[in-house]
C-alpha cells in the first residue's frame, strides 16, 4: 500500500509538473516522474502478488461523506500491474510522442491524471472512492480524446459518444453498487459482508445494473459503440492506456462486484456475462477483420479480446456456482491472464499505431505499406504483438488462449445445462474468433508493412525516436515472458483469481516455466517449443549455408505478363478483407456505392468508376440512432411547453394548485 | 349586537367574492378596477369590523392600511395605467365569460370543499366565512390565467391578495403587525413595479405588445 | 452582534451606494462588502457550531443551517460583485447603460443581498416571507436593467408569476400561523417564530398542516424554480446582467429552497414523512424531467444555464425529500457547489456574452482553441455542473443518492440518473458545439482578462477543493443538517 | 532401451518419416488421381525429384520483398517439423509428449498459415495479396471447425493431449464408432482437405488467377525457398492426415519402449496415412472445385458436423 501511495504521489507531483512547468520541461519530467510512478505500482502490485497479502488504507478528511478508503488485494494488483505495465510505456512514449497539442499543459496533466486515476481504480475500496476515480477517469480520458481536434470532426463526436456512454454506465454502476450497499456502509468489505442479507431479487437487480455499467466500460457488444470510435480519437499512448488498461477496468469490475461484493450470486448472471463476451468477441473480430484505419482496427480487437475475457469470468462463475470450484479457478486465471496479456500487446500496438501514425500522417491501412524497410523495430513490434493476440504458441496470447480452452474443456466435465451451454458458447467463439483475427492483424501487418508504400507519406516514413522505441519494445516483452515461462507467474495469476474468487487453497496448475494443469491431464511447455522450433530454424539457415553462400539476387516479381508493377497494384486493406466482408454481409451490412461517369460520346465507354465501400457499426446505426432521434424529438415536443406566452406560464401553476386542492380535498 | 356583527362581517366577506366574480363578468377595464376599488373597501370594512369585535387595535390599523393602499391608492395607480392603454377592453378573454362564470362556480364549490376541515379546528363567525376568502384567491387567479390585458394581470394578482388577506383576518384576526406591513407594502411595491414595467414597456418599444409577450421562449 | 453586522454590511453598503455617483471603486467596495459578509458568516459558522446566535430581542436567529447560508449567499455574492466594475464598464462601453443606472444597480444588488441574508437570519417566518418577496422586487429591477424589449418582458413575467406565487405561500404562512394559534384545541399565543412553532410543531393540526405545506411547496416552490412552476426562470435568468444571473441562480432559488427546507422539518413534525416526501419527490422529478427535456434542443447559452438550474432544484428538492441527516447535509454542500459552480457558469457566459456579441449557442463556436483560458474555465465549470469529480457537486450528488436509497427510493435515483443522462449528453453536446473545434479564421488564442480568469479560476478551485477534502465542511453540514431536522 | 533415448528416436522417426514421406504422399495422390482418370501419371517419387531440383537453383528475391520473403517458409517448415515431432504417430512416447496438446498442434498450424500469407503479402503484387487473402480467408473459415472438432475429440477423455487421447482410445475401442466421434470425423475431413488445399477447396495443380489460392501465394519463390516451402506444405499434409489416420484408429501406435512396437508403429502409421491418401485422392476425383463464395457453405457445414459431434459426445457421455 505505501508504495503504491507513493506511485499515486509520483503521478500527481507528475500531474503538477505538467501543469506548472514550461514547455520544454513539462513533456520530459512529467512523463518521467509519470513512468517512475508507474514502476512503484507495478512494484507494489508485485509485492502483493508475490505475498498475497491484503493492506488498507483509509482517511476520513478526503472526500466528505465517505472518507477516502483503498484496498490493495491481489485481484486489484493484477490490474494494477496490467495498467502500469502499459503506463510505464505510455509515459516513456511521450517524451518524443508529445507536441503540439499533446504536448499542452491541460493535455500531459490530464494524462498523468489519467494515469494516477488508472492505477488508484483497482484499489478503491468504498463506493464514493471508488465512484470518484472512477468518474475522474472517464473525465480525464474524455478530456484527452478531444486533445487533437484539430485534425478533423471525429474527436468531437468520438468523445460525445464516449462521454454519453460512459456517463450512462457510471449511472447504472452508482445505483448498483448503491442497492448493494443499501442497509451496510459504503465500504466494499461491509457490502461484502452483508450481502447474504439482501434479498436475491435486489442481488440480482444490482449486479444487472452493475453489468451494464461495467461492460459499456469493458467494450462488450452492444454498449461498445463509444469504443471503436474513442479509441482511435485519443492520442495513441492514451489509445494505449485506454485499450489497454482502462476498458480491462470494465472486466475488474464485474469480478469485483460479482463476485466479490455480491459472492458469485446465481448462475444466469454468468451466463449473461459470457453471452455478452460471446457476442463481443465474434462481432469484434468480425469488424477487425473489415476496419482499414489501423487503430479502429485494434478498437475492434480490443472488443473482441475482452470478449474472451469476459467468456473466461463468466465460466468461472457458472462452474463456481455448479460446484467446479477447481475449473472455475482455471478459467479465472486465464481471463486474468488474457487482460495481462492484452495490456501487453495491445499497448503495443497502439504506441506502434501512434509511430505509424507520426512518421507517415495516416493511419489508413490503404495508405501504408512497406514500412518492414524503413521502420524495422516498429515492424518487429508490430509483428511479434500481432503474433501474439493471434495466439501464435509461445506468446503471451497464445498461453492465456490455452488456459481458457483448457478452462472450457474441462468445464464440459460439470453435467449442467447452462455449464454445457456456456462451455459450448465460449468454445464456439473462441474457435470463430481465432481465425477472425489471423485475418485482421495479417491484413493489419502484411499490407501496413509489407509489400509497397501506397502513399508519399509511406514511402518517406522514417523510424521513431529512441525512447518511443523503447516504449514500445517494452511492451513486447510482456507478450514474450508470459508467453515463453508462462509457469513462472502461475502463482501470481493464481494468487489473483484466488482472492477474485474468495477461494485461497486451490491451485489448478503446477508451478514451473510450463503450464501443467494440476489434477488434470493438460500441460504445454512454451518453452521447449520454442527451443524446438529454434533449433530447426537454426537446423535450416545452418543447412542454407551449406548448399548456397551467395546471397539472394534481387529481382522484379512477376506481374502477371506486365512490365510495369506499381503499388497501386497491391492488394489493399479493403480488398484483402473482401471475401470475408462478403461472407459475413448480413452481419455487417456494408455500405457499397458504385459510382460510373460514362465518356460523353457513348453509354458503353466508362470515363471514371467510384467505388465506394464503407462498413459502419450496424449496430449503432440501427440500434442507436433510432433511439437518439427519439429523444431529439422528445425535447423539439418539450420546447412547445414553453412558448412564452404568460397566460400559459400562469395556467401551469394554476393547475398545479387546483391538482393539490383537489388531491387534497 | 353579535348578530350586527355577523350580518356586517358576512356583508362584506360576501362583497369581496361578489367583486371578484364581477370582475370575471365586466369587460371594461374601468369598471373592473372599480370592482376592486369596491373590493378593497369591503375588505378594509371586515377588518374593522373584527377588529372592532376582536378589540384587536392591529386589526384596526391593518384595517384602515388596507382601505387607503388597496381602497384607494392601487385603484388609482391602476387607473392611470389603463389610461395608458386606449383600447381597455378585455375583448377576448382565454376563456369567455359565461364559461368563466361557471369555472368561478366550480372554484367556490371546491374552495368550500377544501376548507371545510380547516375550519373545523376553530369553528366561529368568522372561520365560517373563509371559504369566501379561498374562493376570492381562485378566482383571482383564474382571472390572472385567462385575461389577456395587463392590466387585468395585475387585478387579478390584487384579487388573490385580497382573497388572502381576507383568510387572514378571518383565521386569525391578522398576522403579526410587521409581517401584515411587510405583505401590504409589497403589494404596493409589486404593483407600482408592475405599473412601471408596463410604462416602461409602452415608452420603449413604441408597439404596444403587452398582451401578447412571446419573444423569449424555447 | 454577528447577525447585525452581517446585515449592517450591506445596508451600509446600499446607503452609500445610493449617496454617490458610480465609479469602479463602488463596485469594489461592493466586493469588499460581499467579502466581509463572507468573513462575518465564517465566524458566525464558527460561532453556532457550539449554540444559535440571536440578535435583536430574538428577532433574529442563527443556527449552523442559516449560517451557512449566509456563507452560500457570500460565497456567490463576492463571486457575482467582483465582476460589477467590470460589467458596468462594459455595458458603459456597449452604451446599455449609463452611470445612473449603474448606480441604480449597485444600489439593488446591495438590497437583493441584504434581503437574502435577512431571510436566512430572521427568526420569523412571516418575516422570511416579506424578505424573498422583496428580493422579487428587487431583482424585477435588475433584470429589467438592460431595459431591451425581452429584459423587460422577462422581469414582467418574472415579477407577475412570482408574487402570484408568492402569495399563495403567504396564504399557507397564514395557515400554519393559524394552526399554532389553536394547538391543542384552544387558541393561545403566536408569533409565527420558527422556534416556537418547531417546539409545538408535533401538536399542529395535521389538515391545516397539510394544506399549509402544499401551498408553501407551491408558493416558494415557484421561487425555487420548481416545475410546473417554473416559468419565469430561464426567461429572467437569461435577460438578466451575468452577475445577477449568477446570484439568482446561485442563491436566490436556494434561499427560497432554505425556506422550504424550515417548512419540511415543520410538516414533518406534525405529519410523518410520507406527505412532505411525496409532494416534494412529485415536484422535485418534475424538474429533472422538464429540465431534461428542454436541455435537449435548448438553443441559448443562459437559457440552457437555467434549465440546468431547474435540474439541480429538483435534485436538492427530492434530496430535502429524503431528509435524512445525510441527505440533507448532502443537499447543503450541493447548495453550496451549485451556487460557485453556476455562478462560474453565468459569469463566464457574460464575458462570452460580451466578446462574441451572443449567446446563442449554434453561433458559438472553437472558444477553447480561440480563447483557451475561458473557453477552459467555462469547460471545466461545465464538468463541474454535470457532477464530476472531483468538484463538489459530484461528492453531494452521490451522497443524495446513496441517501435515497437508503430510504428505499430507489427508483427516484434511476429517475434522476436517467435524466442526469440525458442532461449530460445534451450538455455535452451543446459544449462541443460551444468549444471545440477549430477556428475559421486565422484567429489565435485571446488572452483573458487576469480580472475575469483569477476568481473563477479561483471559484472552481474552491469548487474542487469542496468535492475532495471534508476536513472544514463535514463537522458544519452534520451540524447545520441537523437543524433541518424535526 | 532408457525412455529420454527412445523419446528422442521416436520424434526422430517421426521427422524423417514425414519429410520423406509428405512429398510421397503427395506423390501418391497425383499418382492415383492420374490412375483414376486414365493416365499413367508421374512417379511417386516425383516430388522429392522436384525438391532436390529446386535446392540446387538460384535464390532469387523480389524486388520490394522483406525478410519476409525467406522466413515465411521456415517458419511453415519449422512449425511442421516441431508438431510432427511431438505428435503420437508412431508411439505415444515423442519427445515434448506432456506438450504435444492438440491446442498446440493447432495453433502450430495456424502459425504456418499465417507466415505464408504473409510471405505472400511480401512482394507487394496483386496475385500474392490475393492469394493471401483467399487462404486466410479459408483459414478462417476452416479455423472453427477444426477446433470444435479436436475439442468433440478431447471431451470424451477429458484432455486436449494427443498422448492421452491416442491412449484413451486405444483402452476405449468403442469410442471409435461411437456417432461423435464418426462426425467429428467428417468434420476433420472437410478441415483437412482445406487446410491442405485438394479440391474443392483449392486446386494444387491450376494456375488460373481467378482460382488460384494456394499457388498464388508461392508465386514469387524460387529456388531453395520454395523447395522448403514445399517440403513444409507435404509435411503438413503428412502431418494432417496421420493425425486424423492415428486420432480416428489408433491401433498400431507404439505404447511401450521395445523396438518391435516401433517398427510395428512405423508400418501402421505408413499404411493408415496411406489410405487417408487415397481417399482424399478419390474425393478429389470424384468432385470439382467449388467456387471461393461457394466455400463458406462446404465449411459452416464442417463446422456444424463439429459442433454436433461435441453435443453427441456430451449427450451420451
Amino acid at each position: 500500500m505505501g508504495l503504491l501511495g507513493l506511485a499515486a504521489g509520483f503521478c500527481a507531483v507528475a500531474a503538477m509538473a505538467a501543469a506548472f512547468l514550461a514547455r520544454r520541461a513539462r513533456v520530459v519530467v512529467s512523463s518521467s516522474l509519470g513512468a517512475l510512478g508507474c514502476l512503484l505500482a507495478g512494484a507494489s502490485a508485485l509485492v502483493t502478488l508475490i505475498t498475497g497479502t491484503t493492506s488498507t488504507f483509509y482517511t476520513s478528511h478526503l472526500l466528505p461523506g465517505a472518507g477516502l478508503s483503498l484496498t490493495l488485494d491481489p485481484l486489484g494488483a493484477i490490474f494494477i500491474l496490467a495498467t502500469s505495465l502499459v503506463g510505464v510505456a505510455a509515459c516513456v512514449y511521450c517524451v518524443s510522442y508529445a507536441h503540439g497539442p499533446m504536448a499542452s499543459r491541460a493535455a500531459m496533466t490530464l494524462f498523468m491524471v489519467f494515469v494516477l486515476t488508472l492505477l488508484v481504480v483497482p484499489a478503491a475500496s468504498n463506493v464514493v472512492s471508488f465512484m470518484f476515480v472512477w468518474e475522474l477517469m472517464a473525465l480525464s480520458s474524455l478530456l484527452l480524446i478531444l486533445t487533437d481536434q484539430s485534425r478533423n470532426d471525429d474527436s468531437r463526436s468520438a468523445a460525445l459518444w464516449y462521454g454519453v456512454m460512459t456517463q450512462l454506465g457510471a449511472a447504472s454502476i452508482l445505483l448498483g453498487l448503491l442497492l448493494a450497499s443499501r442497509g451496510s456502509a459504503s465500504t466494499f468489505s461491509a457490502i461484502s459482508a452483508h450481502a447474504a442479507q439482501l434479498s436475491p431479487n435486489v442481488r440480482s437487480f444490482a449486479f444487472v445494473l452493475v453489468l451494464l455499467g461495467f461492460s459499456s466500460k469493458a467494450g462488450a457488444v452492444p454498449l461498445h459503440v463509444w469504443l471503436p470510435k474513442a479509441h482511435p480519437a485519443a492520442p495513441s499512448p492514451v489509445s494505449a492506456l485506454m485499450s489497454g488498461s482502462m476498458v480491462a477496468m470494465g472486466v475488474y469490475g464485474i469480478i469485483r462486484v460479482g463476485q466479490g461484493l455480491l459472492h458469485g450470486g446465481t448462475v444466469w448472471w454468468w451466463v449473461a456475462v459470457v453471452t455478452l463476451g460471446v457476442v463481443s468477441a465474434f462481432y469484434g473480430a468480425l469488424h477487425s477483420t473489415t476496419s482499414t484505419d489501423l487503430k479502429r482496427l485494434l478498437a475492434y480487437s480490443t472488443i473482441d479480446i475482452q470478449g474472451l475475457v469476459l467468456i473466461g469470468v463468466g465460466a468461472a462463475g457458472v462452474l463456481g456456482d455448479s460446484g467446479q470450484p477447481f475449473i472455475a479457478h482455471l478459467a479465472m486465471m486465464a481471463a486474468l491472464m488474457l487482460v495481462v496479456a492484452h495490456a501487453g500487446f495491445k499497448g503495443a500496438l497502439f504506441l506502434s499505431a501512434g509511430a505509424v501514425e507520426r512518421a507517415t500522417g495516416t493511419r489508413d491501412l490503404d495508405r501504408l505499406g512497406g514500412l518492414i524497410h524503413t521502420m524495422p523495430v516498429t515492424a518487429f513490434v508490430v509483428a511479434i504483438s500481432a503474433c501474439s493476440i493471434m495466439a501464435v504458441p509461445t506468446l503471451s496470447g497464445f498461453s492465456s488462449e490455452w488456459l481458457l480452452l483448457q478452462g472450457l474443456l474441462h468445464g464440459f466435465n460439470d453435467s449442467s445445462t447452462p455449464a454445457m451451454i456456456v462451455m459450448l458458447l465460449g468454445v464456439i467463439s473462441l474457435a470463430l474468433t481465432g481465425g477472425l483475427t489471423a485475418v485482421a492483424f495479417v491484413k493489419a501487418f502484411g499490407i501496413g508493412f509489407l509489400g509497397q508504400p501506397r502513399s508519399t507519406g509511406a514511402a518517406q516514413a522514417i523510424e521513431v525516436p529512441p525512447t518511443m522505441k523503447i516504449a514500445m519494445l517494452w511492451l513486447v516483452l510482456p507478450s514474450v515472458v508470459l508467453g515463453l515461462v508462462p509457469g513462472e507467474f502461475v502463482g501470481l495469476v493464481n494468487r489473483a483469481a484466488s482472492s477474485a474468487l474468495g477461494k485461497t487453497s486451490l491451485e489448478p496448475l503446477d508451478h514451473g516455466t510450463g503450464l501443467v494443469l494440476a489434477q488434470l491431464r493438460g500441460a504445454v511447455q512454451p518453452a521447449e517449443l520454442f527451443m524446438g522450433v529454434v533449433g530447426v530454424l537454426l537446423l535450416v539457415s545452418a543447412a542454407n549455408r551449406l548448399l548456397e553462400q551467395r546471397r539472394a539476387r534481387r529481382v522484379d516479381a512477376w506481374g502477371g505478363g506486365r512490365d510495369v508493377q506499381t503499388a497501386r497494384m497491391q492488394y489493399t486493406a479493403t480488398s484483402f478483407a473482401e471475401p470475408l466482408q462478403r461472407v459475413f454481409a448480413d452481419v455487417l451490412r456494408p455500405d457499397t456505392d458504385v459510382e460510373v461517369t460514362h465518356i460523353a460520346e457513348s453509354r458503353y465507354y466508362e470515363q471514371s468508376l467510384m467505388y465506394d465501400n464503407r462498413v459502419n457499426d450496424v449496430l449503432e446505426q440501427r440500434g442507436y440512432r433510432p433511439v437518439i432521434n427519439l429523444v431529439l424529438r422528445a425535447g423539439r415536443l418539450a420546447q412547445r411547453l414553453q412558448n412564452g406566452s404568460i397566460h400559459r406560464y400562469l395556467a401551469f401553476g394554476f393547475v398545479a394548485l387546483l391538482v393539490i386542492l383537489v388531491v387534497l380535498a | 349586537m353579535n348578530t350586527t356583527y355577523v350580518a356586517v362581517l358576512e356583508l362584506a366577506a360576501g362583497a369581496v367574492l361578489v367583486s371578484a366574480v364581477m370582475t370575471l363578468w365586466r369587460r371594461n377595464v374601468r369598471s373592473i378596477i372599480s370592482m376592486l376599488s369596491l373590493q378593497g373597501i369591503a375588505l378594509a370594512t371586515a377588518a374593522i369590523v373584527l377588529g372592532w369585535h376582536e378589540h384587536d387595535v392591529a386589526l384596526f390599523v391593518t384595517g384602515g392600511l388596507v382601505l387607503v393602499v388597496k381602497g384607494l391608492v392601487v385603484p388609482g395607480v391602476l387607473r392611470r395605467v389603463a389610461r395608458l392603454d386606449p383600447r381597455s377592453r378585455e375583448s377576448r378573454p382565454l376563456v369567455n365569460v359565461p364559461a368563466s362564470l361557471v369555472i368561478a362556480a366550480l372554484l367556490i364549490v371546491l374552495s368550500y370543499v377544501v376548507t371545510s376541515r380547516i375550519t373545523s379546528l376553530a369553528p366561529s363567525d368568522a372561520t365560517r366565512l373563509v371559504p369566501i376568502g379561498v374562493a376570492t384567491v381562485l378566482v383571482g387567479y383564474f382571472m390572472l390565467v385567462t385575461r389577456r390585458r395587463a392590466v387585468s394581470k395585475i387585478v387579478g394578482l390584487i384579487l388573490v391578495d385580497n382573497g388572502i388577506a381576507l383568510v387572514t383576518f378571518l383565521l386569525t384576526s391578522g398576522v403579526p403587525l410587521i409581517v401584515e406591513l411587510g405583505s401590504s407594502l409589497d403589494v404596493l411595491l409589486v404593483v407600482v413595479v408592475l405599473q412601471f414595467l408596463m410604462v416602461s414597456m409602452v415608452h420603449h418599444s413604441d408597439t404596444e405588445q403587452l398582451t401578447e409577450m412571446k419573444a423569449l421562449h424555447d | 452582534m454577528l447577525i447585525l453586522a452581517i446585515l449592517l454590511v450591506p445596508v451600509a453598503m446600499t446607503l452609500l451606494a445610493a449617496s454617490v455617483s458610480w465609479h469602479p471603486w463602488v463596485g469594489w467596495a461592493s466586493a469588499a462588502a460581499s467579502a466581509a459578509v463572507l468573513g462575518l458568516g465564517v465566524a458566525l459558522c464558527v460561532a453556532t457550531m457550539k449554540a444559535p446566535e440571536v440578535a435583536l430581542h430574538g428577532a433574529l436567529r442563527a443556527d449552523s443551517l442559516s449560517a451557512f447560508m449566509v456563507v452560500v449567499i457570500g460565497t456567490v455574492s463576492l463571486l457575482a460583485t467582483l465582476f460589477t466594475p467590470r460589467t458596468m464598464s462594459q455595458e458603459m462601453q456597449s452604451g446599455v447603460t449609463s452611470a445612473r443606472y449603474a448606480r441604480h444597480y449597485v444600489v439593488l444588488m446591495e438590497i437583493f443581498i441584504t434581503c437574502m441574508l435577512l431571510a436566512v437570519v430572521s427568526a420569523n417566518l412571516g418575516v422570511l416571507w416579506v424578505s424573498i418577496e422583496a428580493t422579487t422586487i428587487a431583482t424585477t429591477f435588475l433584470v429589467s436593467h438592460r431595459r431591451t424589449d425581452g429584459a423587460f418582458e422577462a422581469s414582467w413575467k418574472y415579477l407577475l408569476l412570482c408574487s402570484v406565487g408568492i402569495a399563495v405561500a403567504f396564504l399557507g404562512t397564514v395557515l400554519i400561523y393559524y394552526a399554532e394559534l389553536h394547538v391543542g384545541g384552544s387558541a393561545h399565543s403566536s408569533s409565527l417564530d420558527w422556534t416556537s412553532v418547531m417546539s409545538v410543531a408535533h401538536h399542529l393540526n395535521p389538515n391545516v398542516t397539510r394544506l399549509a405545506f402544499a401551498l408553501l411547496v407551491v408558493g416558494y416552490g415557484t421561487k425555487v424554480g420548481l416545475v410546473p412552476m417554473h416559468s419565469w426562470l430561464p426567461d429572467a435568468h437569461s435577460q438578466s446582467p451575468a452577475p445577477v444571473s449568477a446570484l439568482m441562480s446561485g442563491v436566490l432559488l436556494t434561499v427560497a429552497f432554505y425556506g422550504l427546507l424550515r417548512f419540511r422539518a415543520i410538516a414533518v413534525a406534525a405529519l410523518g414523512t410520507t406527505y412532505p416526501r411525496t409532494l416534494l419527490l412529485v415536484a422535485g422529478i418534475l424538474s429533472l424531467l422538464l429540465a431534461s427535456a428542454m436541455l435537449i434542443t435548448q438553443r441559448d447559452l443562459k437559457r440552457m444555464l437555467a434549465y440546468s438550474s431547474i435540474e439541480h432544484m429538483g435534485l436538492l428538492v427530492i434530496g430535502a425529500a429524503v431528509g435524512t441527516p445525510l441527505a440533507i447535509a448532502a443537499v447543503l454542500l450541493h447548495v453550496l457547489g451549485h451556487g460557485i459552480t453556476k455562478a462560474v457558469l453565468f459569469l463566464s457566459s457574460g464575458e462570452i456574452y460580451f466578446l462574441e456579441g451572443t449567446t446563442e449557442i449554434a453561433k458559438l463556436s472553437s472558444l477553447l482553441s480561440r480563447r483557451p483560458v475561458l473557453g477552459g474555465v467555462f469547460g471545466f465549470a461545465l464538468m463541474s455542473l454535470v457532477a464530476f469529480p472531483p468538484f463538489s457537486l459530484f461528492v453531494s450528488e452521490l451522497s443524495m443518492a446513496r441517501a435515497e436509497v437508503d430510504a428505499g427510493l430507489w427508483w427516484v435515483v434511476a429517475i434522476s440518473l436517467g435524466c442526469l443522462g440525458v442532461i449530460f449528453a445534451s450538455l455535452t453536446r451543446h459544449a462541443r458545439q460551444m468549444l471545440t473545434g477549430t477556428p475559421s479564421g486565422t484567429e489565435v488564442g485571446a488572452t483573458t482578462a487576469r480580472s475575469v480568469a483569477v476568481p473563477l479560476i479561483g471559484a472552481l478551485v474552491i469548487c474542487a477543493v469542496l468535492g475532495t477534502v471534508s476536513w472544514p465542511l463535514q463537522s458544519l453540514l452534520a451540524h447545520a443538517a441537523h437543524g433541518a431536522m424535526p | 532401451m532408457t525412455s529420454p533415448l527412445y523419446s528422442v528416436i521416436v520424434t526422430l522417426v517421426q521427422v524423417v518419416l514425414a519429410a520423406t514421406g509428405g512429398p510421397l504422399l503427395i506423390g501418391l495422390m497425383a499418382k492415383v488421381k492420374a490412375r483414376a482418370e486414365g493416365r499413367v501419371g508421374a512417379p511417386i517419387v516425383q516430388p522429392l525429384r522436384d525438391l532436390r531440383k529446386l535446392m540446387r537453383k538460384e535464390r532469387l528475391h523480389a524486388r520490394h520483398s522483406s525478410v519476409m520473403l525467406p522466413l515465411a517458409p521456415m517458419v511453415i517448415f519449422a512449425a511442421t517439423t516441431v508438431a510432427v515431432g511431438i505428435s503420437p504417430l508412431v508411439s505415444t512416447r515423442p519427445l515434448l509428449g506432456s506438450s504435444a496438446d492438440i491446442f498446440v498442434i493447432v495453433y502450430l498450424l495456424l502459425t504456418g498459415s499465417v507466415a505464408a500469407a504473409l510471405g505472400g503479402l511480401d512482394a507487394g503484387t496483386a496475385f500474392g495479396g490475393m492469394g493471401s487473402s483467399r487462404a486466410m480467408t479459408i483459414g478462417a473459415l476452416a479455423e472453427p471447425a477444426l477446433l470444435v472438432a479436436v475439442i468433440a475429440l478431447s471431451i470424451q477423455s477429458s484432455s486436449s493431449n494427443l498422448t492421452t487421447i491416442v491412449s484413451a482410445t486405444l483402452a476405449h475401442p468403442d469410442w471409435v464408432f461411437g456417432p461423435s466421434r464418426l462426425l467429428a470425423l467428417g468434420a476433420l475431413g472437410i478441415v483437412v482437405i482445406a487446410e491442405t488445399g485438394r479440391i474443392p477447396v483449392d486446386n494444387p495443380a491450376t494456375h488460373l488467377e481467378l482460382t488460384m489460392v494456394h499457388e498464388a501465394m508461392i508465386l514469387e519463390y524460387a529456388g531453395p525457398e520454395l523447395a522448403l516451402y514445399h517440403l513444409g506444405e507435404a509435411m503438413r499434409v503428412s502431418l494432417l492426415f496421420s493425425l486424423v489416420a492415428t486420432l480416428f484408429f489408433p491401433w498400431g501406435v507404439a505404447t511401450g519402449h521395445s523396438v518391435l512396437a516401433l517398427v510395428v508403429g512405423v508400418g501402421a502409421l505408413v499404411v493408415k496415412t496411406a489410405l487417408v491418401a487415397l481417399a482424399v485422392a478419390l474425393i478429389e476425383v470424384r468432385s470439382a472445385k467449388l467456387r471461393l463464395f461457394r466455400l463458406p457453405e462446404l465449411l459452416a457445414g464442417g463446422f456444424v458436423l463439429s459442433v454436433l459431434a461435441v453435443v453427441t459426445g456430451l449427450v451420451t457421455r
